[in-house]
């Protein structure tokens, strides 16, 4: 594994206090994930992804915006990988790029109506912007 | 003042040695000075007439005495026991120390021995002779004399009296008293009310002055072993001079673990103690936290009961709890 | 003075990985009384033992120090070796540098620090030790094994089989444990009862057998060779020795309703029961839970119908004390619970069972008489899925299951999959595996023809929810390999429920001071050299109660288990423990402060006569203690005021030494 | 008994009825909500990472609010529970976290010693549903209804802790403590997509699709939620039943549901 | 100059049939505690003299420990009962001479609980560093 590769693997295991070692690759999270066929990168997929280093491609993802942050897959997982822990911190490595906020304030008045309640967009923000 | 006077003792010795009930009697006699009471073994009809004392300095208590004593007698032993005296002689017993069937016990009654080094704060030193009458009359070298009431400067041991029943006894000379209410504990509780630095700096002070004369485990009547552990080489503890603060506390922890749960609280120790050291404090902490956490026990209320370390019960307090409640 | 040599061992890197053995035996080497020093990769092979004897004859040496391992672990190896050497075996001590050193810190410095330190301790000790010899105690010879199945009745046949009475205590009404609930037995597919019934019988006719069922141990006192062990036979309110066995109480009995835990209480059985019609002994048992007659006093329907007169509502529990030489616990285990894995629906849909619940659903003997039929509705199943690893294989973290692989579900699993394409061909038959597990003699075979030749679907993945959804349950799973999220409509989901050891084992593992891994395994006197021993000496292990086990391991076990019982049982003496309380009769004081804390009643006091210094004699009352009796607690030497009591082996002064070879 | 009552801010806006009816109906049932002065948004959704600390910063003043009243803290809304109880446990069990949090507070240090209760479980653990059943003026009788609680209230249930979370029951018993009953489908702890709604609608209408068709399929007449988030899905991918928060069939069952429509 | 780290000493008294089986089971799991933490193997906690105890702090020990089997589970059945008395006492005078409290502890850690031993051991090295050397019990005539 290069260096950068280890430092980001490193630095995601950091902000998700996740060890991915654990994961005795069942697929319980993938099984159980209901955000399963919109997502390229499935929750096991992250899981060895990190472990192995491959991190580019999950940053480059359009999964990393479908994760419903259900926690499904941390319920269930009996290693306690915790999996959804994982996708938010490859998540928040992507959105920290200078410039690379998943949504602006700028896109909020076409998405908005009547009935929506403020915490869709205060949680959308905090999922998708830095 | 002593409600019995010297002369019905006198009497009584006299005859049971001479109708041969006894063969010795364990009574008091005047030592270097009228204050110096000290216990004598007495053979002869004579030398108890001469010399036999009975007054408000006869705090003495002649249990202890008897383990040897009924070794080497040949016949019985007449002991004037006071009740506080009692429960240590029962005591005794319940550790086989003594043979029962080799002693004569009187039970006397007490009003409560004086404390001659409260005699001392009011007439300062120098002494002379001391007179126990209906008030103490003091005299000093300085020629200055005292009328003092007995009751202003009793034993903190009879100030504190716990019981004036006696637990033991062949023959009871004068009325049986009871047991009282008691304010014993209340130093202890007053030093468990300070905080850790306060306990330690009384200790500190108060340990500091011992200058390890082995007097108050000569005195004392839970203190029979054959062999003294502090004279063991072999037992880890063995010491005879105080080589410095910690073998002070040392010795007297181990000292009143020791006598933990078989000390009756007679307060020899702390009578004996010529550098004041509170000694009786260690011991009523012991009995105290025996009372609380186990139940309450009195050592030598009665012969063969099981002392609180040498039983147990599955609901028992845990060391960790034993704090709780008891603040910082 | 001492001549003492210090031995310290590697154990390979596990303690040289951490601990600089040169130096610490470099640094042992100027503690007062030692005259040799030495290391050594492992002190406990042969070589190494070798190198401690010549040791000790090249330099005369009067006492050892090891450093090496936990002396639970080799003390008696290195005693042994002492011996051997000429040496009083209790001459020897153990720094234990592994286990509380080199274990359980990182570094080498601080490793070797600490060594040095628990070295000297050992040093100090041995400084003052003194040549102890054993005593003896007598052997009952009658073995007590506590559990009925498969295991224990194994046990229990060996063992009587060489001569020796044997009680075997079960709390169930019958023997045959977990084996008798199965159907057919892995990777030979016997049927389970023809297998296990002959066994049971043949337990029933043994003259050294005695069975005590519905029973239980209360309490355990005493040591190897002679436990004293309480057994409470629970009222079953039928006099077993009038009992016939003919069933017409357990036809007539109008009380039906009572949840059939033999068949997992799939169906009901009657208030007064026989388990199974192979039940030994065959005997009924009244339920007091559920009867009329011991609840309220109306009925007495069983009692009219009984020819033999065996009923007897008034029975109590009765107590029986009896003697044994050797203990066998053989306690084994039971699925866990599903209750916290309802992502499953267990406790949702009535069809999402597990596989114990399965084996009665196929046996002839269960619920549907062996046809195969979904719980809810009676109908056959088309579509099964079978579910591994449920509970099996979870992080320490995670408070639902259990961090061992439960081992038989593989196999199990294989097998009723397998069992059904060959029943019901027509069935659509689905395992969804995480890794299939089949290290054993004709295992993978077995497995490969549940695959190739009755055509089960195996997929790697695991279940993540079950959806109960009307008739179906919806089965959502992952297929690791194709990369998919499947839903299959199911009509029956069987849990590979993990398996834990019998509720029971703690408490009994209490009575017999037993110890027990975090799991309530019971652990081995040595995981590799022991494996059917207890460390607690006279107690031996058997079955699942050690960890997960089939049947043909539980039978070797309990075959193994029975051999070490029979070598203890054909010893007529045993020596004991030389490190027993004594008095110094010169210091003690008589009190009897020492003989009312001996839990043993070792101690008695007698009246002896003393030359004085001043050559007269003195009678006084002194302790003396029965070293046969004595264990050696220790609890007599702190009672003592005077310290005339004393421990041999841990002598006050001795302990003092240490404390002080610590502290300095 | 008095607790400390934090609303959030979708209560007082798009999801008064949840917060109205929650208030009239604790004082049916003899219980004070004292609202925290000056409360700021709980953050909306608490973020696993572990260096993100500025952002959980307002869920631990409302805890030490709480804290500072000596009262335990009654949440309503989902959503703001999870977040103050992930935040509470993250303070507890991380301590490099508690020590980041108490350096940007002011005063005294919080290491999560208040209590939470989510509205649910202050009626099972502490008002007890015999209460509830006892100040039923209205049973609800005949009607059916469904329970949604979406992922929040239940997961990660090594936080939450507040019923099964595969299984639950806590919305059930309340439901047929105030006389209705309780239908119970399999889709009832399944996402209904959350946010992702604002990213993308088809998705989550595809998940609230499935928990409102599973909810019609078991014969429900109503589904009862805690959210505010899922009601909205819910009623946003086209719910055929009527979608309604918890504390206004039980204002209606406790006969205060006329008082507060404003 | 680097000022070095303040080590605490501590003793431990274990039993052999439960605690001490219960550290080989912290060492058969790895589990870290300081090693500050010195164990001395009795047969039985009721073997502990508090002799032993005090002489392990006037020679220089800042925290003993004792440590036995869960009451009830006692290998010789009623030792630790014993212990739990003697030492509830000595604690209590202790205290009452002035000696923190967080020095001396009792623990009962069964042979499974490993984890539970070296949980123990790490809090209370913890709390024995905290409190510092310790000067009101030791002899300082012995400490080197």
């Amino acid at each position: 594994m290069s260096n950068s590769k280890k430092y980001l693997q490193e630095e995601l295991i950091r902000i998700s206090g996740v060890n991915p070692k654990k994961c005795m690759r069942c697929g319980k999270c993938t099984a159980t994930c209901p955000a399963y066929d919109e997502m390229e990168y499935h929750p096991h997929q992250f899981v060895y992804m990190i472990e192995s280093g491959d991190i580019e491609p999950l940053l480059e993802s359009e999964s990393l915006y479908k994760c419903l942050t259900c926690f499904a897959c941390v319920e269930r997982c009996p290693r306690s990988v915790e999996p959804a822990k994982l996708v938010e911190a490859v998540r928040l490595a992507a959105i920290r790029k200078q410039g690379n906020n998943r949504l602006t304030a700028n896109d909020i008045p076409a998405l908005l109506d009547e009935d929506m309640p403020q915490q869709a967009i205060v949680s959308a923000f905090r999922k998708y912007t830095k | 003042m002593q409600k019995i006077n010297r002369n019905v003792l006198v009497e009584k010795a006299v005859s049971l040695l001479e109708n041969g009930t006894v063969c010795c009697v364990l009574g008091w006699k005047k030592g270097e000075f009228d204050y110096d009471i000290t216990p004598a073994v007495f053979t002869t009809k004579e030398d108890i007439e001469a010399n036999f004392v009975f007054d408000d300095f006869c705090g003495a208590n002649f249990s202890k005495y008897l383990v040897q004593k009924t070794r080497k007698a040949e016949g019985k032993i007449l002991v004037f026991l006071k009740s506080c005296d009692t429960y240590s002689f029962n005591q005794l017993l319940t550790e086989h120390r003594f043979d029962r069937e080799k002693v004569y016990a009187v039970g006397i009654p007490c009003e409560g021995m004086v404390d001659i080094n409260k005699i001392r704060a009011i007439s300062g030193e120098g002494i002379s002779s001391v007179e126990c009458g209906e008030k103490i009359t003091v005299n000093t070298i300085y020629d200055e004399k005292f009328e003092i009431n007995a009751s202003d400067v009793l034993l903190e041991r009879c100030e504190s009296c716990k019981s004036k029943l006696h637990v033991a006894y062949d023959e009871l000379i004068g009325e049986e008293g009871e047991v009282l209410e008691s304010n014993r504990f209340d130093e202890v509780a007053k030093l468990e009310a300070m905080t850790p630095d306060e306990r330690f700096a009384f200790w500190q002070s108060e340990l500091s002055k011992c200058i390890r004369c082995n007097a108050c485990r000569d005195v004392c009547p839970a203190c029979t072993c054959e062999k003294c552990v502090f004279d063991n080489p072999k037992s880890g503890v063995e010491n005879k001079a105080p080589a410095n603060e910690f073998e002070e506390k040392m010795f007297h922890i181990i000292r009143a673990f020791h006598v933990a749960g078989r000390c009756t609280d007679c307060g020899e120790c702390s009578r004996v103690c010529p550098q004041h050291i509170p000694l009786h404090l260690l011991n009523r902490k012991f009995i105290k936290d025996i009372n609380e956490f186990y139940g309450d026990y009195q050592a030598g209320a009665e012969v063969g009961s099981r002392a609180p370390l040498a039983n147990y019960t599955t609901g028992d307090i845990e060391p960790s709890e034993v704090f709780d409640g008891r603040g910082e | 003075m001492q001549r003492i040599g210090v031995f310290v061992c590697w154990c390979g890197t596990n303690i040289a990985g951490t601990v600089d053995v040169v130096a610490v035996a470099e640094a042992l080497k100027k503690e007062p009384g030692v005259v040799f020093s030495a290391n050594y990769q492992y002190m406990c092979s042969q070589a190494g033992q070798d190198l401690i004897k010549a040791a000790v004859k090249e330099h005369n040496l009067t006492g050892i120090v090891v450093c090496s391992c936990s002396p639970r672990m080799h003390e008696a190896t290195f005693r042994k070796t002492a011996a051997a050497a000429g040496l009083n075996p209790y001459m020897v001590e153990i720094a234990n540098i592994r286990e509380q050193c080199s274990w359980v810190h990182k570094d080498v410095p601080t490793g070797t620090e600490k060594a040095i330190i628990l070295g000297k301790a050992a040093v100090a000790k041995v400084n003052l030790n003194v040549p102890l010899t054993p005593g003896e105690s007598p052997v009952t010879k009658r073995a007590l094994v506590i559990g009925g199945g498969i295991a224990g009745i194994q046990t229990a046949l060996d063992i009587a089989d060489a001569g020796f009475e044997v009680d075997i205590v079960e709390k169930k009404p019958t023997i045959g444990g977990k084996m008798a609930q199965l159907d057919k037995t892995f990777p030979t597919l016997d049927c389970a009862a023809c297998i296990l019934t002959p066994k049971m019988v043949d337990v029933a006719q043994n003259e050294k057998i005695r069975i005590f069922s519905y029973s239980e141990v209360t309490e355990v006192k005493g040591f190897v060779g002679n436990f004293d062990v309480t057994i409470k036979k629970k009222a079953r309110y039928v006099k077993e020795e009038l009992c016939t066995g003919c069933g017409a109480c357990t036809e007539k009995c109008p009380m039906k309703k009572v949840p059939n835990d033999f068949n997992l209480n799939m169906d009901t059985k009657r208030a007064i029961y026989i388990p199974f019609a192979q039940a030994v002994p065959k005997v009924a048992t009244i339920d007091a839970d559920y009867c009329n007659m011991l609840k309220n006093g109306k009925c007495g329907v069983c009692s009219k119908v009984c020819a033999a007169g065996a009923i007897d509502y008034t029975q109590k529990d009765e107590f029986i004390s009896e003697k044994y030489g050797a203990i066998v616990v053989a306690t084994g285990f039971n699925p866990i619970s599903m209750d916290k894995f309802d992502e499953f629906a267990y406790n949702q849909s009535k069809d999402v069972i597990t596989s114990l619940e399965f084996e009665r659903l196929t046996n002839a003997a269960g619920p549907t008489a062996g046809k195969l039929l979904r719980p809810s509705d009676g109908k056959h199943p088309e579509k099964i899925v079978f579910v591994q690893c449920v509970g099996s294989r979870c992080d320490a973290c995670n408070e639902k299951g259990k961090e061992y692989c439960s081992k038989i579900c593989c196999m199990y699993t294989a097998k009723h999959a397998m069992l059904t394409r060959d029943k019901y061909p027509d069935t659509d038959v689905t395992v969804f595996y995480i890794d299939v597990r089949t290290p054993g003699k004709n295992f993978d075979e077995f497995y490969r023809r549940a695959v190739e030749e009755y055509g089960v679907h195996y997929i790697k993945g695991m279940v993540g929810k079950v959806i109960p959804d009307g008739e179906k349950l919806i089965v959502q799973a992952s297929d690791l390999i194709a990369g998919k999220q499947l839903k299959i409509d199911a009509d029956l989901v069987v849990l590979a429920a993990a398996i834990e050891p019998d509720k029971s084992a703690r408490p009994l593992a209490t009575m017999l001071t037993a110890s027990m891994d975090t799991n309530d395994f019971f652990t081995e006197a040595h995981p590799k050299l022991r494996p059917v021993e207890s460390p607690t000496a006279g107690v031996f292990l058997s079955g699942a109660c050690q960890g997960p086990k089939d049947i043909p391991e539980t039978v070797a076990q309990a075959g193994a288990a029975a051999s070490k019982v029979i070598g203890l049982l054909a010893k007529d003496k045993l020596t004991g423990n030389p490190c027993v309380a004594q008095s110094n009769e010169m210091m003690c004081n008589g009190c009897s402060t020492c003989e009312r804390v001996c839990p043993y009643g070792a101690i008695t006091y007698e009246d002896k006569e003393f030359r004085m210094p001043d050559r007269s004699t003195l009678i006084r009352r002194v302790a003396s203690v029965n070293p046969a009796v004595c264990q050696g607690c220790g609890c007599c030497t702190v009672a003592c005021p005077s310290g005339a009591m004393d421990l041999k082996g841990f002598a006050s002064e001795q302990i003092i030494a240490e404390v002080d070879a610590i502290c300095k | 008994m008095k607790f400390s009552y934090f609303p959030g801010c979708t209560l007082k806006n798009k999801a008064k009825d949840l917060d109205n009816y929650a208030r009239k109906c604790a004082e049916v049932l003899g219980v004070t909500l004292e609202e925290i002065e000056n409360w700021q948004c709980c953050g909306g959704v608490f973020t696993t990472a572990k260096d993100e600390v500025a952002t959980k910063l307002s869920s631990v003043r409302i805890l030490k609010d709480a804290l500072k009243k000596e009262q335990a803290l009654v949440t309503v809304c989902s959503a703001c529970h999870n977040v103050v109880k992930q935040t509470n446990y993250a303070i507890q069990n991380d301590k490099e976290f508690a020590g980041k949090v108490n350096r940007y507070m002011a005063e005294d240090e919080y290491n999560g010693e208040t209590q939470i209760y989510h509205y649910l479980e202050l009626i099972r653990d502490v008002i007890g549903y015999d209460k509830v059943k006892e100040c039923t003026v209205n049973p609800l009788t005949g009607k059916k209804i469904a329970a949604y609680y979406g992922c929040l209230l239940l997961r990660p249930n090594s936080v939450m802790r507040m019923d099964d979370p595969e299984n639950p029951s806590i919305i059930e018993d309340l439901i047929r403590a105030i006389g209705a009953e309780a239908v119970v489908y399999p889709y009832r702890n399944e996402c209904c997509g959350g946010y992702v709604r604002l990213e993308d609608a088809k998705l989550s209408d595809k998940k609230s699709n499935a928990v409102s068709e599973s909810a019609k399929k078991a014969g429900a007449d109503v589904i009862v939620t805690a959210c505010p988030l899922c009601k909205y899905n819910l009623e946003k991918s086209g719910c055929e039943i009527p979608v309604v928060y918890i504390t206004e069939l039980l204002a209606e069952a406790l006969g205060v549901k006329e008082d507060t429509n404003e | 100059m680097q000022v070095k780290e303040y080590k605490p000493l501590i003793v431990a008294f274990c039993c052999n049939w439960c605690s001490y089986a219960g550290a080989d089971l912290a060492g058969n799991n790895r589990l870290n505690y300081p090693a500050d933490v010195k164990i001395i193997r009795v047969p039985c906690s009721c073997r502990v003299n508090p002799t032993f105890v005090l002489r392990a702090f006037q020679r220089g020990a800042d925290g003993v420990i004792l440590c036995g089997c869960h009451p009830g589970d006692c290998h010789y059945t009623s030792g630790n009962y014993y212990t739990r008395r003697r030492m509830a006492l000595l604690f209590s005078m202790l205290d009452y001479l002035g000696i923190e409290r967080e020095r001396t502890r009792v623990e009962w850690v069964s042979a499974a609980e490993g984890a539970k031993f070296a949980a123990t051991m790490n809090d209370f090295a913890e709390k024995v560093a905290a409190l510092g050397e310790n000067k009101r019990l030791e002899d300082l005539r012995c400490k080197k």
